[in-house]
């Protein structure tokens, strides 16, 4: 949709907040991705017996936040791309994971 | 004068209407059975104990609040000889009273929740030296009362059943452990204590306590389907509570000559139904010892009972015929077929269980 | 005038403003989606009043059998789904569509075609759950459908299969509308309009669309699960195989209760719209007003287990949910009092959109005193399904939402159609249904208080129900007879001449600046905004200090506006609409295993040929 | 060179994000909320199945078979990614092969998925068998769903590539499918955690 030709920004002060957007560049991406497929080979190392059961979901649930933030943060550009997007979507997450927490201790908590 | 003040006064009609109607709410006591805000136990004493401070609050808010908005109305018009573009202050905001009516409400309701919480925790039921349990299962469209703490091998639950009426003793509390075997009911005595619901796969459990004797008239309030509101149920506080539980665990009484027609037409005839077993009352009925069948209610002490069909229809020959002509007409949806019945077999069968004392 | 660049070749022409059929179906003007949800969802109020009508009519004496315990078990369902998702809300997003573009200061919405796209998801999905009356086959088991009884073996037959399908397709509607709309308020604000300069009613669209976004998917889930226990034999509710019918209920209330805030704050917004234009005074405390809605919009996700605490949750959860409501209560007190401060000093101007406003402050209020109530657990236990509770809701709901929507008609009426609604007509169309309102939903918190619970069809005589729940139907019969009043205002309004101009209540904000009806292009030059209520702020400037300042309405009249391109009407939105529709038809009716899985297809092919065709478009 | 082509190329709007950009994030929001559901609905019915089969009861998951699919995922994750830097370098080849390889990674994903649907069958997990096959699937299935969109939008994407309309100036349209895509796959992760590899 285009604007009138009006040549002043419209927000003169907001486009100095969004640097420039420095993508990593291939190497890089590959080297997170190396990164993830060893953390996926530690999870099905991890899951198979010989370790104790607590601080394996522990581990489980930590190595999947890292996975989680590492492709949210590289691979979706939240960590270039400024803040607004990212507190829409850790809006989104923090709210699925703290209403269907209660709402399963909730139920659990009955007869 | 003129239509300015005319409109004012019947600003003032409407509010005065307003305040009749929270007076009359007030003030409106006694005379309802199923009235909410007259407890004759002290479940329902703890209840309402704790819904007066909250609406007497209320109504204090809204007077002070409603009355500062009509008189800010009535007192900031713009009046007739006001020049029109007369400018007032134009203030934005006062902190230090945002605070003041943050704080307030905030008070109020700490004021509110503390007694909230505490009841609620009173009021969990428990076991004490004279309560008695029930287990109260909802069925579609009536309720079926167990008194766990009377075996009684003949019937189908092994406890002693009967339904829709609940005898309790005066004076002494009743454990309930809510059940539901098809979809979600709610169990509601107002005068005696508030409602839980009877969800299937869950035993909620509630307690009630009938300080003087009486009947106390009882509604399922959770929508469970088209014969939602005839799910009725009365609960009776009898001082001889130990009486009535000897005359129910009486064995039925033996059929007369006068009743044989029916008894035997009880037994016997055999009825398709669709959904359920085919087979004769008894495939759904139980009359004790005779027989087995847990879908109706047990009509074992039928007669002993002043209302059936969900409590919704008073013992009488004419209203037993007029069910069993035809139950759907009664309570739509009814789960009891339609069995075709002659006139005759009808009155046997009125005859028969009229004679179930 | 100002030329409007001819459309490429080959599109359609661009329709004027009339109201020609193919201009309605291919329209992706704001203004016209817009007027159109208001005229669908008034059509609906129709509807869902007749229902009410139907409802009290049978409830009006003991042991009345009117109609079927069916009939009326569908007559009060439907009442409450097509109050519920067919009027309140569309007739927020009918206000979101006008009035928040002109209010921003920009052309369209972000995405026009999908703005058109949302509304004929809206028609359809509303067609579709009403089309249930005419197959006798019409939703019966509730607005909320608690499961088990919504599943097959109790609810035998396609009511509820009529209900999910028609409310997945209006939640996908509301889905997109609420996306479109919190791009459009983030990203299509005038230069100058930081967040804390945008009018109120903007703000309480942003935290609504907030609300859908998050809420709707969990209703969907819920559908979606009630879908596959119908169609497809599955096992969430069944409780013979484990399932739990309390799952359904906590899903429903999660999105159930950010539901009901995001019925009222558009109200509230219109609300804070018109009480400081009327008091010729600003909004008492605006940035607590925005931060009370922020905050209700918050904390509307922990307070959802309060329509639950008859459920037998135990004593911990239901205390934890009491206090949570209890603290919900709060932010809304506030805004009440801000409300009354607007009007406190203020010069007030009583006019028909004031009357409506101070209608919804004064009845919200009383609903909101007795919502307290029943957040007190064991209170509630007593009045929990009860008419007490029906009472609640309709003093927030009718008093609050439908007063709130109807000042919002009255103020807008003039910008929409350039024509004043009469002030005569209008005030006797307030009393008649202030009167009406109060004697219907007043005598409810008696009829609560004596025990009359929910949905019965009928009720015996020796409960002592008859007499008020006669006062109440002659009260709903006196809101139809005020409902009439002004439908004749609006009938008679459009027939004269346009006599509103461009701001007939000498009003604060940017859609008074522009002439009425607006322009398809809403503003020649985009306004540049220097303070909140920026034409208030330049009304001040011009009347009462430096009467030179250049303001915002005039220098349109010299400088003619450069080439405006605005996007050009499509008929996808409309084809891609009416995928939705047949693919539910195909799936509702498959269960009779009359092999409908070629509807299901066909439906699936018009969606993607109108996605196809919707990509493909030149813009 | 990218970054001055992204720099002016700022929508004049407001937040300084493009619409869809931004349309596509708050989407993602709402889409956690749907898969939280489906995830909470499982997670809650867990060891609440009365008919065996379900996990503890007669069925083990075979998790060095989902792990390779989560892997595969995850890597199409990075030809995603790459796909994206090579149309914002203007590199037409590089950014087909990778639209390509995303989309057949995709697609042998799916195929697990389907394989291992059999599989379950075939130990007598079915849709309506018991809770656990009823959630199980149904979650899986949505998220299968998902990708399979996620496939038809690369494929569309690497058509217009093919006949010359995805220029760079348009790289936004593949930074958006690009975000669905890493979206969809992040689900996974949680998934994978908190279905397959969480015992409780």
């Amino acid at each position: 949709m285009e604007r009138p030709a009006t040549t002043q920004p419209r927000f003169p002060r907001l486009v100095r907040r969004v640097e420039p957007h420095h993508a990593p560049g291939q190497l890089e991406y590959v080297r997170i991705a190396v990164f993830l497929a060893i953390l996926t080979a530690l999870e099905v190392i991890v899951y198979y017996p010989g370790w104790p059961k607590t601080p394996k979901i522990v581990l489980f649930v930590i190595l999947a936040a890292v996975k989680f933030a590492t492709v949210a943060a590289f691979f979706m550009h939240l960590k270039f791309d400024g803040r607004l997007l990212a507190i829409v979507f850790s809006t989104g997450m923090a709210l699925a994971g703290s209403a269907f927490l209660v709402a399963i201790v909730t139920i659990h908590a009955m007869n | 004068m003129g239509s300015r003040t005319r409109l004012l006064r019947r600003l003032f009609a409407g509010a005065l209407l307003l305040l009749t109607l929270i007076a009359a709410t007030a003030c409106w006591g006694s005379s309802n059975p199923q009235d909410t805000l007259a407890p004759r136990g002290p479940v329902a004493h703890d209840q309402k104990a704790l819904f007066y401070p909250a609406f007497w609050i209320a109504v204090i808010v809204f007077f002070l609040v409603e009355g500062l908005l009509v008189y800010a109305i009535i007192h900031f018009r713009h009046r007739r000889g006001d020049p029109e573009d007369r400018l007032v202050k134009q203030v934005h905001g006062n902190t230090r009273i945002e605070i003041a009516w943050t704080l307030a409400p905030t008070l109020l309701l700490a004021f509110l929740a503390i007694p909230t919480v505490a009841t609620v925790y009173n009021l969990e039921p428990k076991k004490t030296a004279d309560s008695i349990q029930v287990n109260v299962i909802g069925h579609q469209w009536w309720w079926e009362f167990q008194y766990t703490d009377y075996a009684d091998p003949s019937t189908p639950s092994k406890f002693l059943t009967t339904a829709n009426e609940l005898h309790v003793p005066v004076g002494r509390r009743v454990n309930i452990t809510l059940g539901s075997v098809d979809v979600i009911h709610a169990f509601f005595v107002p005068s005696l204590a508030g409602q839980l619901d009877a969800v299937p796969g869950h035993h909620n459990q509630m307690w009630l306590q009938a300080d003087h004797t009486g009947t106390y008239l009882g509604q399922c309030t959770q929508f469970c389907g088209s014969s939602h509101a005839f799910m009725r149920f009365r609960v009776i506080a009898d001082d001889d509570f130990d009486g009535w539980i000897a005359s129910q665990k009486a064995p039925p009484v033996a059929p007369t000559a006068a009743t044989q027609a029916g008894a035997t037409l009880f037994a016997t005839k055999t009825f398709q139904n669709p959904g359920h077993k085919a087979g004769a009352c008894f495939a759904c009925h139980s009359v004790n010892t005779v027989t087995q069948g847990n879908v109706g209610p047990n009509l074992t002490h039928f007669a002993s009972r002043s209302t059936f069909a969900g409590a919704s229809l008073d013992r009488t020959p004419e209203n037993i015929a007029k069910w069993l002509r035809d139950p759907q007409a009664v309570k739509p949806d009814a789960i009891m077929p339609n069995l075709g019945l002659s006139d005759q077999e009808i009155n046997d069968l009125v005859a028969y269980l009229e004679s179930l004392k | 005038m100002a030329t409007i660049a001819r459309p490429l070749p080959g599109a359609m022409p661009r329709p004027s403003f009339g109201r020609t059929i193919w201009g309605i179906m291919t329209t992706v003007d704001h203004k016209k989606i817009g007027l159109m949800y208001l005229t669908t969802s008034l059509f609906f109020f129709l509807v869902g009043g007749v229902e009410a009508l139907a409802i009290r009519t049978q409830l009006a004496r003991p042991d009345q059998h009117l109609y079927s315990a069916e009939t009326y078990n569908a007559l009060f369902t439907m009442h409450g789904t097509t109050m519920i998702f067919l009027v309140v809300m569309p007739m927020g997003v009918a206000f979101f569509n006008f009035i928040v573009p002109l209010q921003i200061g920009a052309r369209d919405v972000a995405f026009p075609r999908l703005n058109a796209l949302s509304y004929w998801l809206y028609l359809f999905g509303a067609i579709l759950i009403n089309t249930g009356w005419f197959v006798g086959a019409a939703p019966d088991d509730g607005w909320f459908g608690y499961a088990n009884l919504t599943t097959l073996a109790y609810s035998p037959g396609h009511n509820q299969d009529f209900w999910f399908a028609g409310l997945q397709i209006l939640g996908v509607a509301s889905l997109i509308g609420a996306l479109n709309f919190a791009v459009t308020i983030l990203n299509l604000r005038a230069p100058g309009m930081r967040l804390m300069r945008m009018p109120v009613f903007v703000w309480m669209t942003l935290v609504t669309s907030a609300l859908l976004i998050l809420a709707l998917p969990v209703i969907t889930v819920a559908l979606i699960e009630l879908m596959f226990d119908r169609q497809f034999a599955t096992n969430f509710f069944n409780v013979n195989k484990g399932g739990d019918p309390v799952l359904w209920q906590h899903l429903f209330w999660l999105f159930g209760h950010p539901e009901v805030y995001i019925m009222i704050l558009p109200a509230m917004g219109i609300v804070s719209e018109i009480l400081p234009t009327f008091s010729r005074k600003p909004l008492f405390g605006y940035p607590v007003v925005v931060f009370s809605g922020v905050a209700i919009g918050f904390m509307s996700w922990g307070v959802w287990a309060h329509h639950m605490f008859t459920t037998g949750l135990g004593a911990t959860a239901n205390s934890a949910f009491a206090v949570s409501t209890m603290l919900i209560a709060v932010p809304t007190g506030v805004k009440i009092f801000n409300w009354v401060f607007t009007v406190w000093g203020g010069d007030v101007r009583l006019k028909t959109p004031f009357y409506f406003a101070i209608g919804f402050v004064a009845m919200f209020i009383i609903g909101g005193l007795s919502g307290v109530t029943h957040a007190l657990v064991p209170s509630d236990a007593e009045q929990h399904q009860t008419y007490y509770i029906v009472a609640h809701f309709h003093y927030v709901l009718f008093g609050g939402a439908i007063f709130g929507l109807f000042g919002g008609i009255y103020y807008w009426f003039p910008k929409m159609t350039g024509r004043m609604l009469s002030e005569k007509i209008g005030l006797t169309h307030f009393w008649l249904m202030l009167i009406g309102f109060n004697m219907t939903f007043g005598p409810f918190h008696m009829l609560g208080l004596d025990g009359m619970p929910r949905r019965i069809y009928t009720y015996p005589t020796d409960r002592g129900w008859g007499f008020w729940n006669m006062v109440s139907t002659i009260g709903a019969f006196t809101i139809a007879l005020s409902i009439l009043i002004f439908l004749i205002n609006v009938v008679v309004s459009l027939r004269k001449q346009p006599d509103a101009g461009e701001d007939p209540w000498d009003a604060r904000t940017l859609e008074w600046t522009i002439p009425s009806p607006p322009p398809e292009y809403n503003f020649a030059k985009i306004p540049v905004v220097q303070a909140r209520d920026p034409l208030w702020h330049q009304k001040l400037l011009r009347r009462y200090m430096a009467p030179r300042a250049e303001t915002i309405g005039e220098q349109k009249v010299e400088e003619e506006p450069g080439h405006i391109h605005m996007p050009s009407p499509s008929y996808y939105p409309l084809i891609t609409a009416l995928g939705l529709p047949i693919m539910m038809y195909g799936i509702i009716y498959q269960s009779d295993n009359k092999g409908l899985w070629g509807v299901v297809g066909a439906g699936v092919i018009v969606l993607l040929l109108g996605a196809f065709g919707w990509a493909t478009e030149p813009t | 060179m990218n970054e001055a082509a992204v720099a002016t190329h700022v929508e004049q709007t407001a937040t300084g994000y493009d619409n869809r950009k931004l349309f596509m994030w708050i989407f993602l929001a709402s889409e956690c909320m749907f898969f939280g559901s489906l995830i909470a609905t499982y997670l809650l019915y867990r060891g609440r199945s009365i008919d065996p089969p379900y996990p503890g009861n007669g069925f083990t998951y075979n998790i060095p078979y989902t792990s390779v699919s989560s892997f595969v995922l995850l890597m199409s994750s990075l030809t995603m990614v790459l796909a994206l830097s090579a149309i914002q370098r203007g590199d037409q080849r590089a950014l087909r092969v990778w639209l390509l390889a995303t989309a057949f990674l995709g697609c042998t994903f799916i195929g697990g998925q389907a394989f291992e649907f059999t599989s379950f069958v075939q130990k007598g997990v079915t849709l309506k068998q018991n809770l656990f096959g009823t959630t199980f699937f149904v979650l899986t299935g949505f998220h299968g769903a998902h990708v399979t969109v996620g496939v038809l939008m690369l494929l569309s994407l690497f058509a217009l590539s093919m006949r010359g309309k995805l220029p760079q100036s348009s790289s936004l349209n593949v930074e958006l499918v690009g975000l669905y895509w890493h979206f969809v796959d992040v689900v996974w992760i949680v998934i994978f955690t908190l279905i397959y590899l969480v015992k409780v």
